[in-house]
């Protein structure tokens, strides 16, 4: 098994899900986090105080899948998410050992 | 002679106390002492109702405007202090407050005929009511056609949100014990002497000729500079200039500016101390130079940043707020527009480069806004009071501006802002050597509400 | 006989209604039906603000008073009772409330004249109005200096407040429908009743010499009994004792709380019925009680616990205004500092003591709050009413404080008691055997706001 | 003949001044010119209240109401739309608006003697009031018991509400410097013709005998219109119909209602232009159909959708506070009841349902609430009024409900909407081809509030 | 080491917690999460637009552990946790390679 | 490729992604925690209710770098995070088995 962790822009969110469950994935959790990277934050200005906001608000995506699925979920992800403008976000794949669904004890592919 | 001294009296007294001379003045005028005169239940109406606006001014007015300003973990701690300052200067109000600044006493200060509030009930005679006469007994003796017990109150919700202003200086580092003490005492100390002088008819420096409608000195000048010595005395904010301390929520600070914005309509149209057409023109200067503030901020900073920002014209319009002040009763609208903008720009001016260029930590601005607009407003109103708003059959010409008046204006603010420096650094310092000012570093980082409060926002 | 009739009927008549009488009693006095009486546009002017304020006080304060004190997935559902509870009192209170209340009929309940407001608009007379007479054609009858229809709605704004109270001992749990069923019953069968009882000048309680001066009976005993009987009857909160059930956002109790302050001004001050010296006093005497109330609750706290909390101090004020509210025009400033130390003290030991001693889930502390509070006020105006402020010509020695008044504020309060547990048990019976009382379980971990409403904060 | 012509005046005249008209009729019947009449205190405190309560409206009332209802990144810019119109309009009606709508002038408009209010603080003679005459001059004068000042400010806060509750409708995608430009020419060539059209006692379209107690077609009508015809020329926003706009924080959107709720009370019992029984009897009415409208959208969508909710029930509440303004002192309880209900229903239907039929964005419902339950008000005033409420001496039936009354408020609403339509349309093709009226597409995704104004909520 | 994921329900934090607290974990990193998976999210309407909100508010906790405690803590979260009905959530195990506690710098299982 | 997760306290933010900015990080993704650890939380009190919080607010950062880079990337947040007191938080280091970059499509070390 795989975890695909994405970090996305907010807006693409709906797009994304859409495209994996077309996928069969049947389970995504998402935080909400903020983003450092290329694409830089705006400068506020509070009273004359200027605060640069280095950060920009992003969606992280984690999906946990079969290990063949890896490819395709990048794959649509990529798709849904791009909007070929900077800080479009990253995916990357870690390695899940062991999985288990809580409500039944099932471990495995199968408890995903 | 009495006619003369009545005249001179006029002439010197607050300006806010103007029209109910007039109203009064045949039953002064005559020789034997008048009968007591009843209250009018208009008028009464009116100033219950600006009682009411002016507390809302500071709880959640206040409250609101400030606690938007600040970083999450100091939301709640800084609605504390609006209200626990309200509760505190109630009870000090009420035990010998009002009776310093308002009782007959000398030029300097009231005395203790009203401690407690003793015989503050006395206008109540069997269903019927009997006006107030301020400084009963002596020449300029100023008589209202409301009872004492509305006066008190109206007045006790001007000392009520003069130390809350100030808190606006301190945000985010005082610890909530000194904020206690050091408003019981500068409310004792400062407030109620400065209030004496300025609006009882004999205090000092209402007789050396300056008009203030509604409190430019009093309130703002003596606020702004109260929290322009706090700042420097407790030092910046950690990380300031350094870190993020941007608002958590601006939608606060929103309500609030709003809610002081028609809170002030008691505290500027109430001040003519009836409901009648100076009230009126009170308003209407007040609702001008207010929206002229806040597109004046707004402007400035569209030109200077490139962007409008809703904290730059409610803050505007808090500035334009306490410019017209000291000048709602006495001015045109068209001057009132004039003062509303300059105080816009010039608020703007201080608030975002004044103090980076002096480089003290005034939070929220008390100084900034409450200081500097209420100098601007105090200074205008010498120059563009006009004569026939504040005519009366006793002094037919009113107050006008005049070089002469912008002088008498220029003492007030100086006589102000000197006490006002001193006497609170002497008390801030003697908090600071008995309970200390500031929170430690520790719990400036984890924020008020958690460390002071034990309590935060989820 | 007329004169001696009268007389006793101001003593035992709701002191609420007291300087109306001493007003207009020289026409009453006369023999011939005195001719329709002018109503007053400063007193009407008054109590209009005042109508406002009392609404305001349920919407929008006490609606964020109790919505800033549940979790997050509770806000728009509190937010919800207090505004449908506002809409279903409004037509209950015009299709039948008002009459019940405050029409003539007997000592126990009011009559049908007034059944959907019928003939509320015959005071305007082709452009000139009536002042409104209440309790017409019985000895007792007391003129008033403002229209019927003024004293309706200022009324209404009290029938709303009440039950919206009671909410806060039940939140975080209440189907919304039974509580749609439960305030209707409750408005006709409980909160009509005693206001005509305590209320009407004919009213059986009135009649015991109990005085009331804007409500500690009718609306805070009656509002914190029915609130205890509903927790008793519901049972607690799933989690209460074990999970965090603390407050999503106390920036809107704060808000909620400061609005209280400021419309209690229309309660308190607006039961003088007129813009007077008397509204004057009501006015200074909350603000002097509440001051009080919330640094006693907030220093009890920080002496008990090591921290004045943010939601003590306006726990306490709320206290403070509960407490003084059957007192406000019978007493004098340091006797409402008295009622207010004691309110606050108390009422933080019944919500953070009694409470727990006794075990049950009174959420808001609408019991804590609101019963003990209400008690402490009646009971205290039974001991520092002070003569001179209700004296008339008719009974030149007012209402003094007294054993034989204490005891006749204690029946009063008896009665509430007795009266509203009962019928407030017996109504949540019914409604629990009928539609149920209480949000399944899941409902109740998931939330009121989606669960209920399908709505939530983002 | 001046009689038989004021008669006319008087049936034809707004409705709103009718009392005032009557009051002072006697003095008015005289042949010689009627000696300045005097201010009422009673009558002019009311009116500075309602003044107080109608700008609360606005801000904060309105900018909540709003800005609880948009999406989180966009709460900053919608609260600045309010608080910037509020801003512009009180300079616009300061330097002309005023003259045009309320100067005598023509039926079609004002004159430009008022403009920066020149003239205004002439009532002040010497410390006592000259009440203010509408129309001078013309035989059709009005004359009133509150000075020219207050009557000016209490116009001045209606308008500023209808252009701020236009920004309903264009909401979450329109640029700021629009929207500044856009609320300058509307208020000029749009807000000020009709109000002197309707208000006016020469205004053409008072002539044809409609009635509008408050303002349904002025204000409501008006703005609803206005924010349909900008909602088509804007398009949708981004995203409608697909993906989640749902509201960020609800809470605020409550506190809004609620705060147009306590302030309409100004503006429908303020318009009785006095404290009096008109002014209890529209209270009355204002109450009763808000909470009626309230419930009766919050029932309909239990019924179709199987939960109520607490943006339904706020909806409805401000639906049935629009449709009750023209009725407002006309009409009896019984029948604001049926109005209320009626205005719920109905605007749940055009808010649900049209919308979503015709296919236009209007974002938060400016035309379903404003522009259709002010049309369902003007309406049923022609069907519901009821004559002894606004009879007078001179006019001993007062103005009842008939086929005729119906018609011509069916003309009035006609009128206003033609015209509205067309102007509003003219000046939006105008601002769009000059500086353009909606903000990017990236704008709008990353939100108004970074993209405008640089500020966020954190 | 090991990194165990776990997505549950927010309300059964406390418990949770308690039952790990018991095993001897003295670490625990919490995230206010929104899951997707068989529990639908409910449908919200605001004025007669329906949101259909796919995502429910889920608990993510993160807890490292060295590798013998893996499956204990796993059971023991499967145990607090579980209430028998759908969206009961997931437990994900992932390798970690290294530790370090930043007050020390201590590596290695002791810096858990 | 190497994801650092690092929990440290939120004030020390902005010290840390400068500090890493200077080590050539080009990305990172921040996430509010709360964090139960050896740092206790307070007790907070709503009318005599007492409430035990356990948790208190820290700050999450993901990066992933090249695996070179993981050494002198942990060493440069201990040194920027630290503050000496208890609850400065952890560094742990996971295996990324792939990384892609949703603009371009780009993978690997040059997907960061
Ligand atoms: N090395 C990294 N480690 C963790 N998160 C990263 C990394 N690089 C980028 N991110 C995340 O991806 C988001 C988008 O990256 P950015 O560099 O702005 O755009 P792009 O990927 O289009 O070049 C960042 O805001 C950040 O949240
Ligand atoms: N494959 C997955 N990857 C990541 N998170 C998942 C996955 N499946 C489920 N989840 C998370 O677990 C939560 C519960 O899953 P759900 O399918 O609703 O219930 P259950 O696990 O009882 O079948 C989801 O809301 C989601 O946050
Ligand atoms: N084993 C762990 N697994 C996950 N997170 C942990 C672990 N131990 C600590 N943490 C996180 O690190 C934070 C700091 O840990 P703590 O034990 O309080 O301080 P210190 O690391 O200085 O001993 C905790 O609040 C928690 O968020």
């Amino acid at each position: 098994m795989k975890l695909i962790v994405a970090i996305i822009k907010p807006f693409k969110l709906d797009d994304v899900r859409e495209a994996l469950s077309a996928l069969g994935v049947t389970g995504i959790t998402v935080t909400d986090v903020k983003g450092f990277g290329r694409q830089k934050g705006q400068t506020e200005i509070y009273r004359g105080a200027e605060y640069q906001e280095h950060f920009v608000p992003k969606s992280k995506l984690e999906i946990a899948v079969p290990s063949d699925l890896a490819d395709p979920v990048m794959e649509a992800i990529r798709l849904a998410a791009n909007t070929g403008k900077i800080g479009d976000g990253k995916i990357f794949v870690l390695d899940v050992e062991q999985a288990m669904r809580i409500r039944t004890g099932e471990t495995g592919d199968s408890a995903l | 002679m009495f006619r003369a001294l009545k005249l001179s009296g006029v002439t010197r007294a607050p300006a806010l106390l103007l029209p109910i001379v007039a109203l009064s003045s045949p039953a002064l005028a005559a020789d034997a002492p008048p009968a007591p005169p009843a209250i009018d239940t208009g008028d009464t109406s009116w100033m219950l109702v600006s009682t009411a606006l002016v507390l809302m001014m500071t709880i959640p007015g206040l409250a609101l405007f400030y606690a938007g300003m600040v970083r999450r973990k100091n939301v709640l701690a800084t609605l504390m202090q609006s209200f626990a300052i309200c509760c505190i200067v109630t009870v000090v109000w009420m035990v010998a407050g009002y009776s310093l600044a308002f009782g007959t006493g000398t030029p300097y200060i009231g005395d203790l005929s009203r401690v407690l509030l003793n015989g503050i009930g006395a206008h109540i005679a069997k269903g019927a009511d009997i006006g107030f006469t301020l400084g009963a007994g002596t020449p300029n003796a100023v008589t209202m056609t409301i009872p004492e017990s509305v006066w008190m109150m109206f007045q006790m919700t001007f000392a009520i949100i003069t130390p809350a202003l100030i808190a606006g200086a301190f945000a985010e580092r005082m610890k909530f014990s000194a904020l206690c003490v050091f408003t019981i005492l500068w409310s004792l100390l400062v407030y109620s002497p400065i209030a004496h002088w300025v609006w009882s008819p004999l205090g000092w420096v209402a007789g050396l000729g300056a008009i203030d409608f509604a409190g430019g000195t009093v309130v703002h000048i003596n606020a702004g500079v109260a929290g322009l010595v706090t700042a420097l005395v407790l030092g910046k904010r950690k990380g300031y200039g350094q870190d993020d301390l941007s608002p958590f929520n601006l939608t606060y600070a929103v309500i609030g500016a709003s809610l002081l914005w028609v809170g002030w309509f008691g505290f500027n149209a109430g001040s003519a101390v009836g409901a009648n057409g100076r009230a009126g023109m009170a308003m209407t200067t007040t609702q001008i130079a207010t929206a002229a503030a806040g597109l004046g901020w707004m402007l400035a900073e569209w030109v200077r940043r490139g962007k409008p920002t809703v904290l730059g014209i409610i803050s505007g319009a808090v500035g334009g707020l306490v410019a017209i002040t000291p000048a709602a009763g006495f001015v045109l609208p068209g001057s009132a527009l004039i003062i509303g903008v300059v105080a816009g720009v010039v608020c703007f001016w201080a608030a975002t480069s004044l103090k980076h260029m002096l480089g003290y930590d005034d939070s929220l601005d008390a100084f900034g806004v409450h200081g500097i607009g209420g100098i601007i407003g105090a200074l205008l109103t010498g120059v563009f009071a006009y004569g026939p708003l504040s005519a009366t059959d006793a002094n037919p010409g009113g107050i006008s501006g005049s070089f002469a008046q912008f002088v008498s204006q220029a003492e007030a603010v100086g006589i102000t802002i000197a006490w006002c420096a001193a006497a609170s650094f002497i008390l801030l310092k003697i908090v600071d050597l008995t309970i200390g000012l500031r929170v430690t570093a520790d719990q400036e980082e984890e924020g008020l509400d958690m460390t002071l409060h034990g309590e935060r926002i989820n």
